[in-house]
């Protein structure tokens, strides 16, 4: 592979991570629930990308497993988190994440 | 070859990642989204994690974004309904990005770079990852499965409206 | 021995088909004859004015069955890795699978036994 | 007796559990007599404990109950130390205990609480006896938080009205301040010596360098701690308002055992003091302050339970000084006989009110003498007892403090008199406000004015006898006496006795103090009766307060001009300007005000919690980007 | 091993309880079966071969005592949460969801294994997610869900990003390896140092630690009362206990990496939530804020950096899981009968329901830490382990923290006797026998702390 050998490790921690504050970034910028859902799996995806990067260096497929937990997770949470979004929708007719401030102090 | 690919894959990424951030209507950010996803796997692919790459097309691109979509029709959100923030927000949540990003960067950029020897490039195929999973990994690949009902039946519980009685 | 090369055919099949589709479309664009009014434009709707949005709200029904599938889904991919190395792994590889798909489909009879998947009922 | 010393603090606790379950079941009257029983009982034993000790040779016995907590390195026992000072305050605590329980059963007879009081005054008894039996800083401890507790539910037993509830929690909250001390003290001790039982941090102790910073801040934690538990500068604010509660429990807890939990730790731990001179002189600054400062006080103060509140403190200012100067003998003294003489003024007020129909304003009061004799006379014994009349018991323990305050630096024997003095002169102005001249209440108080009931006056007349003769267990070689209750401690002070190099008093010198307090006593009690007998002056209401002094200068003998040109106006000076400005405004106003702070960052810090989600979010990126950037930086 | 075989048994049993028509015993069955399950982790104990499924779990004795106190509050918990079990038709799915995150909080005591502790955590916290919004019409209960969910999810993307790092140093998710890795002087230290730093905020993000603690009093508070109860004992239990392990097992030995960090998080922790108690006016939201001041206290036996930590911890676990258990049992009472969990509507209570203020005294007086209850001697063995070897100073903070908390924690007392009551607050048998338990056990571990400290 003498090819990939031209890519440094730390290019592929820079892209994730810059990956991961994009994703940051969007939930701290967007008030739409879904959105931030999707920043969040950006997140995910960022840190996907780095396990994978990780593993490659390592030769050790351990850290593509971990990945795929990691999907399955994903996954998981995704489908429950839109469904509390359906609920909090079905009750205010809102996705606005700003909306919810009634328990406070 | 491959450096250009990686750029070009990881320029993609970033592009359509801001993208996802920036764009006003919910249904573009899926779409670009999307098209995050398959620089990923992309990505992947240059890692020779083909398996995984494949498989993050069929879940990522392939079932939770069409479930984004689906919600975004259900909830009929295509019309951006999103009450902007105020600027100075804005600023700062851009700023402290940038700053997570930087601090995260900061702490590598004293590291020496470590060059990518892929000593091993057969793990990512289909078959040796199955070995791993499903001889090391066996117990967590049993738990995922209490994970993924317990998300099933809270998926079902909160979305489905309750029978009247 | 897969490395990157070795999809080069997929990528060319893949330009192939994208390429096909891209000057189809192209192609129409420019050889249909345009003639545009305002009628032309309008949705037909039985002869009725079109009104509201044309994305109307999906039942929550729908919306179950994609969470489903998304998790199905997920299970399905497990199965990939197990599938290529079914000799390898034997016995106690096929039990494992066995008590996953189990769970599962305990999960899939629950799933039916709750009417997540009934469309016809209107609640 | 000594292998039955677990059913000392056993009996209370049995009680205690008996009347707070049975409570229904009982007639008031049997929770009354199950309570007194139970702490007879453990006197009785206690007792037999004590000539075990008389008997036996000077060692300590220690009776391990079970273990309590043992971690690897780490071993704390329920075990009790028996010598001759856990022997003493056992006899104090339970036989005052039994006095005051019987008193109660009079007292308290028409109150609905009756039985529930009684369950919390056997509570209260269980946890000051594990105090002093602990023999380790622990089970001391939990006996000191123990007697916190039970204190704060009895100040506000009668939790019906605000006031009380607030005396309660304020002195919680302070006792609170002090326990900080302590405990921080008993981590410093754990740190320092590896263990915390008595033997083995004195054995350690003994051995370790003189005047080591370490252990003088572990005493000076400790001390703290009894700062708060006994009312010493500047956490003494507690002790009045705690009179809100029933007299008896004012006579028990605040008079005679919790608030000498400090004497007695400190007396305990005399050791560890010894070898911290600074914190001793530091102790005895504060006791001398506090006598002099509390007693000003109480001159002025015209609720009869305001009054002895006071007086209390300045006697255990008194304790400390004694403590202070290295007199541990002399300020154990003290504790016993204070114990008796306080807990009959305490009971004899509360006779008092009694009769007066809850009345606690002494301006109404006068010429009980012929109405509540018993009273009267007893009063009158304990007053001459705590002014120090020989042969009273006051006079030894506070001349032999006296001497030894004067051997170590006349200031303190000079604040010792100056307290004295005043003290002096404020009980009998209480003593003859109260029982001479004429009746100034209003009518039907007057004819419902009655000598309280059995139950009250024998204990009375008990307690009296008591604080006459107390004095003679340790009455001065000077006069002839071998101090016994000297001898009776020595094993448990020798250690310190050491380190403790002071040249004896010359018998001359000591005669000659002897003669200066007493005539100076005698003096001030004709003054009190030439002001409020003879010219029966009675002290205005506090709107005209000020104005008195014309009016006295009006009619006036040349020894009256003299007295008020060099005492009453500076005292009224003094006493109106510690009273109201830092009594009220200083102490007071600190105590408070950590606690309203406290609530006001608490009102600001809760905005934090906006209910924005995004807020929150953004916070904790905030968070986060500190710690990384800490981190970062860390490298 | 056996307790989480079980423990996932109940769990499908509920599914199937839901699929064959039997789910009204269903509630039953579950106590039976954790009764059950506790017996059999004791007879685990000793565990000849702790590790087992190729290093993934590891029962050893510090596990299966955690493992029993999270199985004795679910007991308690179940016995007293039987209202939010009346609606007939999700009896079956909200009993197999906290069976499954008591699964998942089993993972979370006893792995070995990076993968097990992420995917434990995951379960705990989805099981968690739904159940905090499974009052479906509730404003508020669908609120504290998404704010949850929102954030956990969040704070998910931390911990991964953690993960992440220490595997690329170490090229290894086996405690042990990571251990050993650690020890002889790894070369990727910033790797290394961030990944921990990471893991640091993902894992105080799950014990809601200042400054990550923002969701803790929202969600508490909306959430239903009982809902509550299980997240702020069962959950706060298994995420310490996952910290512990991590911390104290594999990155012992680059304490420089965490312990300046994690003392600041404990600091601030202890005196914000203290402080910020104080003004509560709703009791249920003062638990929430003291929650997260114990939280604090539960920090310092990680930075002991020792196993009297881990003793300590599962002492004080337990002590408070039946305190708040307890108190959040009483409240739902309170609420139950007055409409409301403000203090006012506790006046009167001393005289008209002596049980339940007797179980409030003792809990409070257990979670304010004064002797002789247990909650003293947690605090007191929490103090002694981090006195071990480190100084005086935190402790002198934590000291300060629980002298601020007697305010709070004797305001409810105190009302409790003020005021009068009209109606007596009926209780159900159930619930007077749990109020009992956990005042004898309250007692008796305060009087026999040995019974607990074995020392393992």
């Amino acid at each position: 592979m003498g090819t990939l050998q031209a890519i440094p490790l730390n290019h592929y921690i820079l892209v994730s991570v810059i990956l991961f504050s994009i994703g940051v970034m969007g939930v701290l910028l967007r008030r739409n629930a879904i959105i931030i859902f999707m920043c969040i799996e950006l997140m995910l995806n960022a840190v996907n990308l780095l396990m994978v990067a990780f593993s490659a260096h390592h030769g050790d497929g351990s850290g593509q497993v971990f990945v795929f937990f990691i999907m399955a997770v994903a996954a998981a949470e995704v489908a429950v988190g839109l469904s509390i979004l359906i609920m909090m929708h079905r009750n205010t007719n809102t996705t606005d994440v700003g909306f919810l401030n009634k328990l406070k102090f | 070859m491959t450096q250009y690919v990686f750029y070009f894959l990881s320029f993609l990424a970033i592009l359509s990642a801001l993208m996802v951030v920036f764009s006003k209507n919910p249904i573009h950010s899926v779409l670009y989204l999307v098209l995050t996803f398959f620089a990923i796997a992309g990505h992947y692919v240059l890692l020779n994690a083909q398996f995984l790459a494949v498989v993050h097309i069929v879940v990522y691109a392939g079932a939770i974004m069409v479930l984004f979509l689906y919600v975004l029709m259900l909830l009929n959100l295509n019309v951006d309904a999103e009450p902007v923030k105020k600027n100075w927000v804005k600023f700062a949540g851009v700023l402290s990005g940038g700053l997570l990003m930087l601090t995260l960067v900061a702490t590598f950029h004293k590291a020496e770079t470590m060059p990518l020897i892929q000593d091993n490039p057969e793990i990512g195929v289909t078959a040796n990852l199955g070995k791993i999973l499903f001889n090391e990994f066996a117990l967590p690949f049993e738990i995922s499965s209490v994970l993924l009902l317990s998300a099933m039946i809270g998926a079902i519980m909160l979305s489905k409206k309750d029978t009247k009685k | 021995m897969e490395t990157p090369i070795s999809y080069v055919p997929i990528l060319i099949q893949l330009a192939v088909a994208l390429g096909f589709v891209v000057t189809t479309i192209i192609a129409t664009h420019f050889l249909g004859p345009k003639r545009k009014t305002k009628k032309k434009l309008d949705p037909f709707e039985c002869g009725i004015e079109s009104s509201g949005n044309a994305r109307v709200p999906y039942s929550v029904r729908y919306f179950l069955t994609a969470i489903l599938f998304v998790l199905f889904d997920v299970e399905v991919i497990f199965m990939y890795p197990w599938a290529v190395n079914f000799k390898a792994l034997g016995l106690t590889g096929l039990l494992e699978m066995f008590l996953f798909i189990g769970l599962l489909l305990l999960g899939f009879f629950y799933v039916i036994k709750k009417g997540a998947l009934k469309w016809e009922d209107n609640n | 007796m000594k292998e039955l010393i677990w059913l000392v603090p056993l009996l209370p606790l049995v009680g205690f559990l008996l009347i707070s379950l049975g409570k229904s079941y009982f007639s008031k009257s049997l929770a009354g007599i199950i309570a007194s029983a139970m702490v007879f009982g453990s006197f009785v034993i206690s007792l037999g404990v004590f000539f075990d000790v008389l008997n036996g040779d000077g060692k300590p016995t220690t009776v391990t109950l079970f273990e309590w907590i043992a971690t690897a390195d780490f071993h704390v026992n329920i075990a009790f130390l028996v010598d001759s000072l856990t022997s003493i305050m056992l006899l104090i605590i339970t036989g005052v205990g039994f006095l005051i329980h019987l008193y109660s059963m009079g007292y308290m007879h028409d109150d609905e609480g009756y039985a529930k009081f009684f369950s919390y005054l056997n509570l209260f008894v269980f946890f000051m006896l594990l105090l002093v039996l602990g023999d380790n800083y622990l089970v001391m401890f939990a006996g000191w938080e123990g007697v916190g507790l039970a204190s704060y539910l009895l100040i506000g037993f009668w939790f019906k009205n605000q006031p009380y509830n607030d005396a309660a929690k304020k002195a919680f909250i302070v006792n609170r301040i002090g326990d900080l001390g302590f405990i921080l003290g008993i981590f410093l001790i754990y740190t320092t010596f590896g263990t915390i039982q008595y033997s083995g941090v004195f054995s350690e102790a003994v051995n370790m360098a003189d005047q080591s910073p370490t252990i003088v801040a572990i005493t000076l934690l400790l001390f703290v701690g009894a700062m708060g538990k006994s009312a010493q500068i500047p956490l003494y604010t507690w002790l009045p308002d705690a009179m809100a509660g029933p007299t008896p429990v004012s006579a028990l807890i605040h008079a005679a055992t919790m608030v000498t939990a400090g004497v007695y730790m400190i007396a305990r731990s005399n050791i560890l003091y010894s070898l911290a001179p600074e914190t001793l002189g530091f102790v005895a600054i504060i006791g001398g302050a506090t006598a002099v400062f509390a007693a000003t006080i109480g001159i002025f103060q015209n609720d009869i339970k305001k009054v002895l509140a006071y007086s209390t403190v300045s006697q255990l200012g008194y304790m400390f000084l004694a403590l202070g100067v290295g007199a541990f003998t002399g300020g154990v003294f003290h504790l016993i006989t204070h114990a008796f003489f306080k807990a009959l003024l305490f009971l004899g007020a509360g006779s008092v009110i009694h009769a007066m129909g809850g009345e606690q304003d002494i301006r109404k009061m006068g010429g009980l003498k012929k109405y509540i004799p018993i009273t009267y006379m007893t009063f009158l014994l304990g007053t001459l007892a705590i002014s120090g009349i020989p042969p009273f018991s006051g006079f030894f323990s506070k001349d032999e403090i006296l001497a030894h305050a004067f051997n170590v630096n006349p200031i303190f024997w000079v604040l010792g008199v100056l307290g004295s003095m005043m003290t002096t002169f404020y009980m009998f102005r209480l003593f003859f406000l109260t029982f001479m001249g004429t009746f100034r209440g209003t009518e039907d108080q007057k004819h419902h004015l009655h000598e309280s009931p059995k139950t009250m006056t024998i204990p009375l007349v008990v307690l009296s006898v008591l604080a006459v003769i107390a004095g003679f267990i340790g009455i001065p070689h000077v006069l002839g006496g071998n101090h016994w209750l000297e001898h009776f401690l020595a094993p448990v002070f020798k250690d310190s006795a050491i380190h403790h190099h002071g040249s004896e008093l010359k018998v001359s010198t000591e005669y000659a103090l002897m003669g200066v307090t007493v005539t100076i006593t005698i003096l001030m009690i004709l003054f009190a009766r030439n002001k409020f007998v003879t010219k029966r002056f009675v002290p205005a209401d506090d709107s005209v307060k000020q104005g008195f002094i014309p009016r006295l200068l009006a009619n006036k003998y040349y020894v009256d001009e003299f007295y008020n040109a060099i005492i009453v106006k500076p005292l009224n000076g003094l006493a109106s300007f510690s009273y109201k400005f830092l009594e009220l405004k200083g102490v007071d106003a600190i105590v408070n005000g950590v606690g309203k702070l406290v609530v006001f960052i608490s009102s600001q810090a809760r905005k934090l919690q906006t209910g924005n989600t995004g807020f929150y979010i953004f916070a904790m990126v905030i968070g986060i980007l500190i710690i990384l950037a800490l981190n970062l930086f860390n490298k | 091993m056996k307790a989480l075989l079980l423990l996932s048994g109940l769990g499908i049993l509920g599914i199937v309880s839901e699929i064959l028509n039997f789910k009204k015993y269903i509630y039953k069955l579950t106590i039976v079966g954790l009764i059950l399950t506790l017996g059999i982790t004791f007879l685990e104990w000793d565990n000849p071969a702790p590790l087992q499924f190729s290093n993934m779990v590891n029962f050893d004795n510090l596990a299966i005592s955690f493992i029993a106190v999270l199985v004795v509050t679910a007991i308690l918990w179940f016995l007293t949460s039987a209202p939010i079990f009346d609606d007939s038709e999700h009896i079956a799915d909200k009993t197999t969801l906290i069976l499954f995150a008591l699964v998942g909080a089993v993972c979370m005591v006893s792995y070995h294994n990076v993968t097990m502790l992420f995917i434990g955590i995951e379960i705990l916290s989805i099981c968690m997610y739904v159940m905090a919004g499974s009052k479906k019409g509730d404003l508020a209960s669908n609120e504290s869900s998404m704010k949850y969910f929102l954030m956990g999810a969040f704070a998910t993307g931390f911990l991964l990003m953690g993960i992440a790092f220490i595997y690329g140093a170490t090229a290894t998710f086996d405690l042990a390896e990571i251990k050993m890795y650690m020890e002889n002087s790894p070369e990727h230290l910033e790797l290394v140092y961030t990944g921990i730093t990471l893991l640091v905020i993902g894992l105080s993000f799950k014990i809601s630690a200042v400054p990550f603690h923002f969701w803790a009093p929202d969600v508490y508070d909306g959430a239903p009362i009982q809902v509550t109860s299980l997240m702020s004992t069962i959950v706060k239990t298994a995420a310490i206990a996952a910290f512990y392990k991590l911390f104290t097992v594999s990155f012992a030995s680059q304490s420089i990496a965490w312990e300046c960090t994690l003392s600041y998080i404990a600091g601030i922790t202890i005196i914000l939530g203290n402080l910020i108690a104080v003004f509560q006016s709703s009791a249920k939201r003062m638990l929430a804020y003291s929650g997260i001041s114990h939280a604090g206290y539960l920090l310092l036996a990680i930075l002991a950096n020792n196993t009297s930590g881990g003793n300590a911890l599962v002492y004080y676990t337990l002590a408070y899981s039946v305190a708040t258990i307890a108190a959040f049992a009483i409240i739902a009472l309170v609420l139950q009968a007055k409409g409301d969990t403000n203090f006012s509507s506790f006046e009167g209570l001393g005289k008209k329901n002596p049980l339940l203020a007797l179980a409030t005294i003792l809990s409070m007086l257990s979670l304010a830490g004064i002797p002789p209850f247990a909650g003293f001697f947690g605090k007191y063995y929490l103090f002694t382990s981090y006195l071990e070897n480190h100084g005086i100073g935190l402790v002198v903070v934590a000291l300060i923290g629980s002298a601020i908390s007697i305010y709070y924690y004797f305001r409810l007392i105190v009302t409790m006797f003020k005021g009068e009551s009209e109606e007596v607050i009926p209780i159900s048998g159930t619930v007077k026998l749990v109020l009992i338990l956990c005042i004898l056990i309250t007692v008796a571990l305060g009087i026999f702390p040995e019974l607990l400290n074995g020392g393992w």
